[in-house]
């Protein structure tokens, strides 16, 4: 079971929390092609390894927040407010 | 409604309380901390009425002297000029106290949050996961919780904690 | 009664309180402090079950979790349960224990035939044969003969529940090492948790006389136990498992130490996340392979012992050792000094520590040096040990069981669990701890410090290269070294191929005395090193646990919450009937019988006035200067210019153009709005917005309260609606010039109860949505329903506002619209086109396929023939038989009181442009025809809904 | 193929089963092939035997990083069905089932196919509804579907519990579907593919491709290098990772999918059971452990295990529907890197980039399809085009916006 730091409220279980999918997806403007769209409505990173994510404490605080989490090993990095830069990989 | 298991946990509804809920801009949110002196994360602060820290720009705010609309206004007056909204939520939330020695160990049957008192000492105020639903566990005194839910679980959640007391007290004896 | 195989005295047991108990019928007596299995060793049992495949005989092997063959069918008060490990079970005053697995007796067991004709039946047999004419033709008796043990015919009284715990460090296992582990953490004042799943505290210091810190192991034992007692910050459970070990240090313990009583049995399943964790969890002593290894009489040499030291119970009258290593030695020296006569020690090894052996001479145990174990023999039970000397001489020596030890091998389950990686350690013969992620230490034997201070010296583990008699690697399995070495024949050579072929180690008790030994003939068998060959993934359990634990309270009603209606009992006093409608329980009707009520109380609303609790709608309310903005970019429909104090009706999309939910929204003020939701999707929606708000467009200013639970809507609708309402003291003017259809208001009741009102219609009638606080929705209802008395108002629930809203051609999210349906397709064309801005789900209406012209659209269809009826997940068909092909499906179907006829709405192929064609009805082979007309069945033009 | 039969079982027990031969060669990892196909799990497999049995494309290696069928295919809850919703779906797994009736003898392998029925539980009038829904569809699609009655239920399942928390109120069987055994399919697809001279190679992962403008020309692995004609990724839960290695962002989240058995009693279960109400599903097997499982845990993974809370879910669910089956012990849990798509619909054919062809997105619900995906993957590329039965499972589908929501239509998709 996942233990996760939320920024608010600190480490709480797994199940107090909704995975959001990917951080830091731009959303592009309706006068972009299917292509670009379908990429932005249906692509994922889906990064084995250290994946930036979105969760959100939805049995807490309700604030949605990124995980930098490894997928290979559900170890978490960082956890970071929505807005914030993503920590740099390589730390 | 008042729930006796053994003596060592008693459940009781808590009524009367007027409960407003307030909610604030995320861009002024300093100053309207400032001015209505609104409780830290994970606290419960002032004391007519209390303000409840539910997320860094939700607080309940809880009296059981004057109106919700006494309340509210005195909030609008406090946070002139500052985005919120502040509005009557006594009838949406049902509130709960459990007491006793098993306290604790009766909502630790349904919740992981750390309930060890140097932990979760008397004015601690969080809001979690209990018995499958939201809910807003206050530390009103040592082995004194009060729990917050939304009004259409309060059924559910007092057989919840009438049937966990029950099967615990015949476990601990 | 008699215990023939007690010894006189010594032992924890407690002789002056007898316990009495069966086995199969036959009364027998053991003591407080006994286990079941020790009880049926005094008493001389041998044969205690029947093995799993070939229904061979069972004799209890150990004395703890690894027991392969004293499984049996108990009953302690919660039922026949079967696959009872007689080493875990405490025994308890009646205790009635049955064979299992033999028909029709333990004795005389007929399916003994598939043993006599085994190599018919060598691993994976069943891939070989029973193709033809197919599997399911043997199936049945395949299946009957698999299987241990049956379901309990009734269910018990056992109660369980879960509880959550934190600590600073969580030992598991209280023998030395971890009594010592957590006497540190508890000086270092830790928080401490030490769990024991023997029901006393100890491990090895119950049975090991050996020294320990210069005191005797009972003393050190009670001054250890004394000290952890004294110490607040330290608690101890007992008869408790840890059985998983997840991320975050998390670890789930299954907590048996109430489960035993007879009355309120109860099993808790904990989860413990622990800062650290220290296992300390010993080692489980393996077996060695020789012919005929699984005789009934043939123990673990560590097992004897504990039996001999703790329960005061000889495992035979006359025994001889078979050994690879020293421990086992001071296991079977010590047995003499419980009245058992050791015939010899037979060690495989050629080199032996002097002193082991003249502790043995002088115990007048001959030894055997570089022997080989040939075969036991006996039949039901052990009677003779073959094998041959450092001479190569063929011996034989009579016995009536054997004390077989091939060296021990660290209980490591939970740290594979963790994720630590093992090591295959030569010197000990086995795999201990390397490395873990997770924050764990392991100490003790678990760590493969089995002998402190001694050394530990361990002889090759190999098979015995006689071929009389099979060599048994998985006694609960049946799994022999012949099935191994097929395997690797037939090029299943990988430790994960292996397993899954001969099924070795995926028995109950995942592999606990198999894995080792299968592992090593592998490695033999390929020549491939043992390290290489690796180990089978470890998973929780790492003992099986009870599913009635897993699943705690969550029984019945409490298995999921239910929300209930702040009027919930005045609806209930007035004959409600309720349903579970998005979690909600609502009225689906009022009365006895169904189909009468809903047709009445449609009926009710069209002609007079009808009363419906609406509470459950979602209300969220929506201020700040952005607004009107938010909402216009969350719907299809335009936000920016409705009036303050108007209502307008709106859908939400995903981004994939899929309706996701409707409702209407209120402008309460300039930058003030008020968001319905469809009852079931309530939170949903919120949860919706609000990532809308904080994770993409936070830049807009504006805060977000839901008020769901804090309004009640109490719904007037009908004719009578007006009037009936007009009589609260302290409403608005309620007439149609001063408040249209589509209007809001809001205010106070004379009485000060604040109130809000929207006459917004979903049955088609004069409609009202009146919302006080729900701490007074009681007492609202109870007035309205008496005011309206005099206009013979009614209450109508959930299934008769289907039909109404169905009879106005309401569309309702969920039922009419699917996982691929667009505003296009329920006729939103226009609104799309009109919209000037950007909106969520807006671009991808523009793709070819969402514009297609033969898509699934949203008609109205009725019935021809008046009698006729038809319901929804009926399907519109083209063609006949093979031909016959779906066009699209009836989403909402009912015969309506009002109209007197069938009538429906279905998702058509190029619906829109179908109107008045004929079309066919199928379900479940039944056709009936039907005609495609406007989906508005019912006062086209709105009149009765606006006057 | 040596061929295995109750004759062949006798006589070689007579001769101490020392002369069976190996089920399938570990060849050496050639220089080239005319196709290679990276995964040796269900898939992979049949593919590879059906590229040379039907189209004679022998000189094709599969390579599997770690044991074949050590994947999904070798921990899935066998349910065996072709009751879907959409015509297209139903005649791609009804052509699966049909395959998987005679495969047992096609591959001259007992894969254990136990046609018992899959029933699927309603909980509500609405729930009925769209069973009804469903049912019809399959019937139309030309494919056995019947609606019951809690008392058809009741005598189906004598265990069940019809006035649960969540009440039945009916459900549909589709009696031709059920279970099969999961390593069996893989070692008997392996055995047949060994014998058409198909090299499986073992231990070798695929780390990359050799591509030159626009085409793949092979794959680098941990054996070395390998030229190949054509390749296709069948790797599931790792088919992004793949995908990305040739410059493809894929509609596709990988999580852990969990699974669990009880310890075996004798039968007490004899019908397939799911429900996606409460999202469980179970059945018994034939050594008689209770199988069960549900969602999956609801977050990206690649680690080959699963939590504590889906097991709870599972658990509780099951014992809401078979109450007496709270007394019996739950003796192990696993999981499986599943590759989900937004329509849980899978991912089959050819690929924006040349020679590269791709089976994946099976998600939860692959296991029943190994035959059929393998049959219309071979033909697709043998032929460079996808197979008609596969038409609309392309990669396209999502720029075109033309899903294919099974989840939406029918829940649970396993
Ligand atoms: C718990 C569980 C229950 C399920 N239940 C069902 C069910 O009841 N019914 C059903 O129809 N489906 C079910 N499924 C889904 C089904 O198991 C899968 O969809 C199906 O097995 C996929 O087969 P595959 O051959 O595509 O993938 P796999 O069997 O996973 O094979 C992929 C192979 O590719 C290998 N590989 C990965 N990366 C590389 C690389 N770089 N180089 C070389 N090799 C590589 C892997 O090692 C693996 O062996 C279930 C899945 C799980 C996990
Ligand atoms: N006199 C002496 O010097 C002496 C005596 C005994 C032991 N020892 C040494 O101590 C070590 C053996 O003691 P130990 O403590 O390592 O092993 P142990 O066998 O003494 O204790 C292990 C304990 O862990 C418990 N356990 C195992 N798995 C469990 C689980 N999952 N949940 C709960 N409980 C579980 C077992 O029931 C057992 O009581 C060896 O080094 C031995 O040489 C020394
Ligand atoms: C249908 C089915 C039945 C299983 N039955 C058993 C069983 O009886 N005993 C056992 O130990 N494991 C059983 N397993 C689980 C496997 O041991 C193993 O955990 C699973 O295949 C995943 O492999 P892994 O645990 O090595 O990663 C079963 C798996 C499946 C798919
Ligand atoms: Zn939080």
């Amino acid at each position: 079971m996942l233990r996760i730091a939320c920024p608010y409220c600190g480490t709480r279980d797994e199940v107090e929390f909704h995975w959001g999918g990917d951080a830091h997806v731009a959303r592009p403007g309706p006068e972009v092609g299917d292509a670009e769209w379908s990429d932005y409505v249906f692509s994922r990173e889906n990064t084995k390894g250290v994946q930036l994510e979105r969760w959100c404490h939805v049995f807490g605080c309700g604030q949605w927040f990124n995980v930098a989490r490894n997928t290979l090993t559900h170890e978490i990095h960082a956890v970071y407010r929505m807005g914030d830069a993503a920590p740099d990989p390589d730390r | 409604m008042a729930d006796q298991i053994g003596s060592d946990v008693r459940i009781d509804r808590v009524t009367g309380l007027s409960i407003v809920s307030l909610k604030v801009s995320r861009n002024q949110l300093d100053s309207a901390r400032k001015t209505l002196q609104l409780a830290k994360p994970l606290e419960v602060a002032g004391d007519d009425p209390r303000s409840l820290w539910l997320g860094p720009d939700r607080w309940l705010l809880v009296s059981d002297t004057v109106t919700a609309d006494t309340v509210i206004v005195s909030c609008t007056r406090g946070l002139a000029g500052i985005l919120h909204n502040a509005v009557d939520y006594s009838s949406g939330l049902a509130v709960l106290r459990v007491a006793g020695r098993r306290a604790p160990l009766l909502l630790a049957t349904g919740t992981g949050i750390d309930l060890r008192p140097a932990r979760f000492p008397a004015g601690t105020c969080c809001r979690t996961r209990l018995g499958q639903v939201a809910t807003v566990i206050v530390s009103e005194a040592p082995d004194v919780f009060d729990l917050y839910v939304d009004r259409s679980y309060e059924t559910y959640l007092t057989d919840w904690l009438a049937e966990s007391a029950s099967i615990y007290t015949s476990y601990a004896g | 009664m008699s215990q023939p195989f007690r010894t006189a005295q010594g032992g924890r047991i407690e002789r002056s309180k007898p316990l009495l108990f069966t086995f199969n019928g036959e009364p027998m007596q053991g003591y407080a402090g006994d286990t079941l299995a020790s009880a049926m060793l005094a008493n001389g049992v041998r044969t205690v079950s029947r093995s799993f495949k070939f229904h061979r005989p069972r004799g209890i092997v150990s004395a703890g979790v690894e027991e392969s063959g004293g499984l049996l069918a108990a009953d302690y008060g919660c039922g026949l349960l079967p696959i009872v490990r007689a080493t875990q079970l405490p025994l308890v005053d009646g205790v009635r224990a049955e064979s299992q697995n033999c028909f029709p007796s333990l004795n005389f067991d007929l399916l003994r035939i598939l043993d006599y004709t085994r190599s018919l039946w060598p691993a994976g047999f069943y891939n070989k044969v029973f193709k033809w004419p197919n599997w399911h033709a043997f199936e049945w008796a395949v299946r009957r003969t698999a299987g241990l043990g049956r379901l309990p015919e009734r269910i018990g009284p056992l109660r369980c529940c879960h509880m959550n715990a934190h600590c600073d460090v969580l030992v598991v296992g209280a023998g030395p090492a971890g009594l010592a582990a957590a006497l540190d953490a508890a000086r270092a004042g830790d928080d401490v948790l030490l769990v024991e799943q023997d029901r006393e505290p100890g491990g090895s210091l119950l049975h090991d006389p050996a020294e320990i810190d210069g005191q005797k192991p009972a003393d050190w034992l009670r001054n250890a136990v004394d000290a952890l007692q004294c110490s607040p910050n330290v608690s101890v459970m007992l008869s408790a498992t840890a059985v998983g070990y997840y991320d975050c240090n998390v670890l789930t313990i299954h907590d048996r130490s109430a489960a035993y009583r007879r009355d309120e049995p109860v099993e808790v399943f904990w989860k413990v996340r622990a800062e650290r964790v220290v296992l300390a969890t010993g080692a489980i002593e393996q077996p060695l392979m020789f012919g005929n290894n699984d005789l009934p009489g043939i123990m673990l040499a560590g097992a004897m012992r504990q039996y001999a030291a703790r329960y005061g119970v000889r495992c035979g009258q006359r025994i001889v050792g078979i050994v690879n290593n020293d421990l086992a030695w001071q296991s079977i020296t010590a047995l003499p000094a419980a009245g058992i006569e050791v015939a010899a020690i037979i060690d495989t090894r050629d080199s032996i520590d002097d002193a082991l052996i003249d502790v043995a001479r002088q115990a007048g145990i001959d030894v055997y040096p570089g022997s080989v174990p040939i075969a036991a023999g006996g039949s039901r039970a052990v009677r003779k040990l073959q094998f041959r000397d450092a001479q190569k001489h063929p011996r034989t020596i009579e016995c009536d069981a054997i004390a077989m030890s091939g060296g021990m091998s660290p209980t490591i389950h939970l740290y594979s669990q963790a994720g630590g990686r093992l090591r295959y350690d030569e010197a000990l013969a086995c795999f201990v701890p390397q490395h873990c992620r997770q924050s764990v230490a392991v100490v003790g034997a678990a760590n493969g410090e089995f002998a402190v201070p001694q050394t530990y010296n361990i002889g090759l583990r190999k098979p015995s290269p006689a071929k009389t008699g099979c060599q048994w690697i998985d006694f609960l399995h049946d799994v022999t070294a012949s099935d191994i070495e097929l395997a690797c024949r037939e090029n299943l050579r990988s430790v994960e191929h292996i397993k899954r072929y001969t099924t070795t180690g995926m028995a109950v008790d995942q592999g606990k005395t198999s894995n080792l030994n299968a592992l090593t003939l592998l490695g033999d068998l390929t020549g491939r090193h043992v390290g290489d060959v690796g180990t089978t993934t470890f998973r929780p359990m790492f003992m099986p646990v009870t599913m009635a634990a897993i699943a705690g309270i969550r029984r019945g009603d409490l298995y999921a919450p239910a929300k209930r209606l702040p009027a919930h009992d005045w609806h209930a006093a007035r004959g409600a009937e309720f349903e579970d409608y998005g979690g909600w329980d609502r009225p689906a009707y009022y009365g006895e019988d169904r189909d009468a009520c809903i047709r009445r109380e449609t009926l009710l609303v069209r002609e007079s006035v009808g009363l419906f609790d609406a509470s459950p709608l979602g209300k969220i309310e929506v201020k700040g200067p952005d607004a009107a903005e938010f909402l216009n970019r969350i719907y299809v429909n335009t936000v920016a210019t409705l009036e303050q104090g108007r209502v307008r009706y709106g859908l939400m999309l995903d981004e994939n153009g899929i309706i996701i939910d409707d409702g209407v929204f209120v402008r309460l003020a300039e930058d003030h709005f008020l968001v319905n939701t469809t009852s079931g999707h309530a939170d949903r929606i919120t949860a919706w917005l609000e990532e809308w708000h904080q994770c993409e467009w936070s830049d807009l200013d504006l805060v977000m309260n839901p008020v769901t639970s804090q309004w009640a809507v109490v719904t007037v609708a009908g004719p009578g609606a007006r009037d009936v309402l007009s009589t609260l003291p302290g409403l608005i003017d309620l007439s149609t010039d001063r408040f249209a259809h589509m209007r809001f208001a809001s205010g106070a009741f004379d009485d000060g109860t604040p109130y809000r009102i929207q006459r917004v219609s979903f049955t088609g009638e004069q409609s009202y949505e009146l919302s006080v606080p729900a701490g007074f929705a009681t007492e609202y209802f109870e007035r309205i329903w008496q005011a309206g008395k005099a206009h013979g108002i009614g209450l109508f629930g959930a299934e008769s506002l289907m039909i109404l809203r169905l009879e106005k051609g309401f569309l309702h999210v969920g039922t009419d619209t699917d996982g691929s349906t667009n505003p296009l397709d329920v006729g939103f064309g226009r609104v799309v086109a009109n919209k000037r801005t950007d909106f969520v789900g807006a671009r991808s209406l523009q793709r070819d396929n969402d514009r297609r012209a033969d898509r699934r659209q949203l008609i109205g269809f009725e019935l021809g023939n008046a009698r006729e009826t038809v319901l929804a997940g009926a399907h519109v068909v083209t063609g006949r038989g093979a031909a016959r092909r779906s066009e699209g499906f009836v989403t909402s179907a009912c015969r309506s009181p009002t109209l007197g006829k069938t009538i429906g709405l279905a998702l058509l192929e190029r619906g829109h442009e179908r109107n008045g064609e004929e079309i066919e009805l199928f379900d479940q082979d039944r056709v009936v025809s039907a005609r495609i007309v406007d989906a508005c069945f019912y006062d086209p033009d709105g009149e009765r809904m606006r006057g | 193929m040596k061929g295995y039969s109750a004759f062949s079982l006798v006589g070689h027990a007579l001769r101490g089963h020392r002369h069976w031969k190996p089920l399938w060669r570990n060849p050496k990892l050639k220089k080239s092939y005319d196709v290679v196909i990276i995964g040796a799990g269900g898939h992979g497999l049949s593919t590879a035997y059906y590229l040379a049995k039907k189209h004679g494309v022998r000189n094709v290696a599969v390579l599997e990083k770690g044991f074949l069928g050590g994947g999904n295919t070798g921990r899935n809850t066998q349910v065996t069905r072709s009751n879907y919703f959409w015509p297209q779906s139903a005649a791609f797994f009804d052509h699966s089932l049909k395959l998987y009736e005679k495969l047992g003898l096609d591959l001259n392998f007992n894969i254990m196919l136990s046609q018992r029925g899959v029933l699927t539980l309603a909980h509500s009038d609405h729930d009925l509804e769209s069973l009804r829904r469903r049912a019809n569809a399959i019937r139309i699609n030309g494919i056995d579907s019947e609606l019951l009655t809690p008392d058809d239920i009741k005598e189906l399942v004598p265990l069940i519990n019809l006035d649960a928390r969540y009440p039945i109120h009916g459900g549909f069987i589709q009696r031709r579907a059920g279970i099969s055994r999961h390593d069996a399919v893989a070692w008997g697809f392996a055995r047949a593919a060994d014998t058409h001279g198909v090299n499986i190679i073992q231990q070798c992962e695929v780390t990359g491709f050799d591509i030159a403008d626009g085409k793949i020309r092979g794959v680098r692995t941990t054996l070395g290098d390998v030229a190949a004609g054509k390749v296709c990724i069948a790797v599931a839960g790792n088919t992004s990772v793949l995908a990305a290695m040739a410059g493809l962002r894929m509609p596709i989240t990988s999580m852990a999918l969990q699974a669990m058995v009880s310890e075996p009693v004798k039968p007490c279960l004899d019908t397939m059971l799911t429900s996606s109400a409460i999202h469980m599903y179970v059945s018994q097997s034939d050594r008689g452990e209770i199988v069960l499982g549900g969602r999956a845990d609801a977050y990206t993974s690649y680690a080959q295990r699963g939590g504590i809370p889906t097991v709870e879910e599972n658990v509780a669910a099951l014992l809401e529907l078979i109450p007496a089956f709270g007394s019996l012990r739950l003796m192990r849990q696993w999981a499986g890197i599943t590759d989900i798509t937004p329509d849980t619909t899978p991912i089959m054919g050819k690929t924006p980039m040349r020679n590269l062809y791709i089976t994946g997105g099976w998600g939860t619900g692959g296991y029943k399809a190994i035959p059929a995906g393998g049959d219309t993957m071979a033909y697709t590329i043998a032929n460079d085009e996808p197979h008609m039965l596969i038409a609309d499972f392309g990669l396209e589908r999502f720029e075109r916006g033309a899903l294919i929501d099974e989840g939406g239509a029918s829940g649970v998709a396993h």
